[in-house]
């Protein structure tokens, strides 16, 4: 489902990534690993079409990216004045998918805090509500970089579930640093050098 | 899908972006003050400068037509590139290229910045007249040359906004890019302010509010394109 | 080569000198500056068109139904020669200032009064020194190349309408004392006219030389990058399994 | 710690804090060729407003006192306040909080902003003068107010800024705030102004420049006080 | 070392910790725990002195905060246009003490990247960065939060390294969610509500 042909990355004058051949199908979790600075979120980056690959091209399943892709990132910020459920609402409104406000936040556990604007979340609500979004269509390729981080017990089992429930649907690629959410892969793309 | 429905998705879309803006503009007040503040200060200068003078009296008419013209071109300098730049500087701007369409995003804050401008506006022929005691000779050119004017300053600057956003000194660069290209528009703008002001080296008002039409369609017409294209950048 | 270009540059000069003075100016013999005012903004006008064209080229392949230009090669290609071209106009553009200047000291007998056209021109250089100001303020090279090419598409219009259309506006011919219509309405004849084609082809001919050089050079530049581009191990990472999932 | 060893630890976190500033300001060249294209654009647009007239036609000098300092207004609005802004904008107001003392980040950016407004006066001043052609009787006059005047400037909007920084409407209540503190200096800007260039109904110069400076010191001495105050609400 | 005295931090109406009572002396390391959004980054920035508390306050040793005390948070940005170094350097001239930046970098493991400013550093880099500029001047409290966050391996044994040094100079406080990075501690306080 998703394929990267002779893929490569370089800022300034540096590449981060080159010549990086990859295919991942349906059922398959992959894990991106290396250690900090590796170009694990980068890479992510470029797959989800936020950065324009330097060589090489990625090959995505056919339709809108708004619902077939869910991409959730650290340094990806939230608008501070939105509360989380219009944030849901916006999300759906743009992508011309259900919103499924109720359903969703219930699940990651923020129906409490739906109200609240996004300035006032705790790190691991941001984490959740980005995870939300994500998962909002039911995409069939999901990105997650470092979904775990700054999230507690059950947070970390949420993620596994969606991890579980994705791989029906379509594939799942997770960047980590975290050795336990390692795990949840059947795959991995050691970055390291 | 059918025509219909697409267009209803599009509607959609372009009043989601919209509602955003409002919402985040009235909860964390940003652009518009500014160019309040400034147009209020302005033409108090202004009407400092005229003070003690009546500005019938001839070229006075004249030089407050520029006098309009300037106040509403600065404020929309400082206002209208906002909506864009501050995506990019609340780290936003990745959740809005995932989410959404191009000319959805662009037709959203578009519109956010003509209602914005058209107050503007507003304020400042009210504010100006009422502090300067000129005569309005003609209403309907004044109003047709504002409306055309200030859309035409919307479809130019939100681009150069859309431009200069990823930039690292966005919000000089936005003014800087955007100044020469709303430059000539002003010649319209105010000869035709001065048609309303009832100037006599006025020079068709009516050809200026078209002018204006002209250049506002335009920039209106090939902004979304062009943001488009460089909208995943 | 070079040398017989050289020469005839030179019989163009002599010859430009030798032709009569034209009466109807006011200085008639420094109507002369003319030779040299012309041909720049033609100059000027070409590499800013194919600036533009080579902008839009970035963007989308010319073909139909128009498709997005993917390949980043080819546009970091694109974007090259819009720079040369864009540079060049922009230098051309310095030099119909400069020449139009003298000239207007000459026959207007001031520097700068705020001549519509004088005016108009101010304008179209500031967009173009916008373009550079944009250009310098990005550090990634795609984005510098992607948001200055946007930049280029939005202002060709009104470059064109600031040069061209302005001038020519029924109130702007009613107050501005430049003309419009030498060329046009083909006031411009006998030796003036020869001198004036002449001269045009030949600084066509160099300018084309130089915008070959400065690709050739900015050309020179991406490979030197590519090489010395650092951190590629040039090892291929590939996905390997680390177990076969029990559920397929 | 011994008074001078004292005084130069406060020196080294005022430059500290004026070094952070310029790096962030002018990363490459980028400041600068924007700010150049900026204000050259900001004068032309000035002078085309005032078209073909001469503007030592009287009351076109009080105009163009007024036009120099709506000018100057406008620069200060757009740059000044950002420089307290920004550090709650991009959230490095909680970093600067554990490492630095108010007074030194006052300091530190007002010095930044004095400096830049200077500059940009001179720019102003000299384009202005060179575009519009108009003959300044009273030179002295011109460099006084535009010293002083670039100053209140400065301690008005950063004072804004200073108080205005920690709200979380920041930018409306900053606006807010400024409106009455920039047309203070206003009146005195603009009639000094006229004198430089010789208006007749110009009304002593000297008391503007006084006027100004003292209104410069008061806002600059109350400032960093009140910044100290809302420091760590 | 640190005395909390009948500490409470209230957002709008709702108290987020309320007659909170705690002493934390030298050598002691506490870990503060609890589920997401259950005020744990909020106790820490009200000990830092981020947040003034709404009731109770806050002993921390005599001395200069700024260099007595070492805070470093998730949502604390850093200079998108400074480099690393710059970073470093800014710090110690405004605390007035030593810079010592390429012990520090080199320590963290960032001195390669000194030149790279902080817009382009990756997630783990930044929380090395902040990392360094929380230990910088030695403090006697050193409050970190959740500072695994995104670090890979060795920036994880980094942190445990940290803990160690600190309790010889005073105390750590450290939030978070990280079941690995509890161990560290060798007291805790839940949150959890
Ligand atoms: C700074 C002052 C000037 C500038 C910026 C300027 C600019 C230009 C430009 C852009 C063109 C080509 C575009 C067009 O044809 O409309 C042009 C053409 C021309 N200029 Fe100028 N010019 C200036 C001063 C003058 C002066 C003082 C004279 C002589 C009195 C002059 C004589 C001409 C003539 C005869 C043409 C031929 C084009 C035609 O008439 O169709 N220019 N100038
Ligand atoms: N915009 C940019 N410009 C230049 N260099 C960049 C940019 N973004 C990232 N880098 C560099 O690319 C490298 C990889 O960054 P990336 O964020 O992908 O690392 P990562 O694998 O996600 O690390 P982490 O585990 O800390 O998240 C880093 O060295 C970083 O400095
Ligand atoms: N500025 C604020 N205004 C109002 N409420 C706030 C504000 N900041 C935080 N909160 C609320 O306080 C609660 C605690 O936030 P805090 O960040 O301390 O949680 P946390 O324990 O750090 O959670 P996490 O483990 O996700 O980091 C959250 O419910 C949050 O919504
Ligand atoms: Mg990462
Ligand atoms: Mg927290």
């Amino acid at each position: 489902m998703v394929v990267a042909e002779g893929l490569g990355k370089r800022f300034g004058n540096r590449w981060i990534f080159r010549r990086l051949e990859m295919e991942v199908s349906a059922g398959q979790r992959l894990a991106i690993l290396g250690p900090n600075g590796s170009g694990k979120s980068t890479l992510l980056k470029t797959l989800a079409g936020l950065l324009s690959p330097t060589e090489g091209k990625v090959r995505l399943p056919e339709g809108d990216a708004r619902r077939t892709l869910g991409y959730s990132g650290l340094d990806m910020a939230l608008y501070p004045y939105l509360s989380v459920a219009e944030h849901l609402e916006m999300s759906g409104a743009l992508r011309s998918c259900a919103a499924r406000t109720e359903e969703l936040l219930n699940r990651v556990g923020l129906w409490m805090a739906r109200d609240v604007p996004a300035r006032q979340l705790s790190s691991g609500m941001r984490a959740r509500l980005k995870l939300c979004l994500a998962i909002q269509p039911d995409p069939l390729v999901l990105l997650l970089d470092e979904p775990g981080a700054s999230m507690d017990e059950n947070g970390r089992n949420l993620i596994w579930e969606i991890a579980e429930e994705q791989v029906r649907r379509g594939c799942l690629i997770v960047a980590t640093n975290d050795p336990l959410e390692r795990r949840l892969a059947t795959h991995e793309l050691d970055l390291g050098n | 899908m059918s025509s219909t429905s697409e267009t209803r998705v599009w509607r959609d879309e372009v009043l989601a972006i919209f509602k955003k803006e409002v919402l985040s503009e009235f909860r964390g007040k940003t652009g518009l003050s500014t160019g309040v503040v400034f147009s209020l200060s302005t033409i108090v200068t202004v009407a400092l400068a005229l003070f003690n003078k009546n500005p019938n009296k001839m070229d006075l008419q004249d030089v407050c037509a520029s006098l309009v013209w300037i106040i509403l071109l600065f404020a929309s300098l400082l206002t209208l590139p906002r909506s864009f730049l501050v995506e990019e500087e609340q780290g936003t701007g990745d959740l809005l290229r995932l989410l959404a369409r191009p000319h959805a995003v662009f037709w959203g804050k578009v519109i956010f910045n003509l209602i914005q401008m058209w107050l503007l506006c507003l304020l400042v022929a009210v504010l100006f007249i009422g502090l300067t005691g000129i005569v309005v000779t003609e209403p309907l050119v004044l109003a047709a040359c504002l409306f055309s004017g200030g859309a035409s300053l919307v479809g130019a600057v939100t681009l150069c906004g859309a431009i200069a956003s990823r930039a690292a000194n966005r919000a000089a660069l936005a003014g800087a890019i955007s100044i020469p290209l709303v430059l000539f528009p002003t010649q319209w703008g105010v000869s035709g302010l001065r048609e309303a002001f009832g100037s006599v080296v006025a020079t068709g008002g009516n050809t200026a509010a078209i002018g204006l039409t002209a250049y506002a369609l335009l920039s209106l017409g090939i902004g979304p394109w062009i943001y488009a294209a460089v909208w995943k950048q | 080569m070079k040398y017989v270009f050289a020469v005839l540059v030179s019989a163009a000069i002599i010859w430009s000198f030798l032709v009569p003075d034209a009466p109807m100016f006011q200085r008639p013999e420094l109507a002369r500056i003319f030779f040299w005012h012309f041909p720049c903004p033609m100059m000027l006008t070409a590499f800013m068109c194919l600036g533009a064209f080579f902008s839009l080229r970035y963007f989308v392949k010319i073909t139909l139904p128009l498709e997005p230009e993917t390949n980043p090669t080819e546009r970091r290609l694109w974007d090259l020669r819009a720079t040369a071209a864009l540079e060049l106009g922009f230098l051309y553009a310095i030099l119909t200032m400069a020449t139009g200047i003298v000239f207007s000291k000459a026959q207007w007998g001031a520097l700068w009064q705020w001549d519509p056209r004088q005016t108009s021109f101010l304008i179209a250089l500031l967009i173009y020194g916008a373009y550079f100001a944009l250009r310098a303020a990005f550090s990634d090279p795609d984005q510098k190349a992607a948001y200055s090419a946007a930049y280029m598409l939005a202002a060709t219009l009104p470059l064109i309408f600031l040069i061209f259309v302005f001038p020519r506006l029924p109130q702007v011919l009613a107050v501005s004392f430049h003309p419009t219509d030498t060329i046009m309405g083909g006031n411009l004849k006998g030796q003036y006219l020869y001198v004036t084609l002449t001269l045009l082809a030949l600084v066509s001919v160099l300018s084309g030389w130089v915008y070959r050089l400065r690709v050739k050079a900015g050309l020179l530049e991406i490979d030197n990058e590519l090489e010395d581009a650092s951190g590629a191990t040039g090892a291929i990472p590939v996905v390997r399994p680390v177990r076969v999932p029990a559920e397929d």
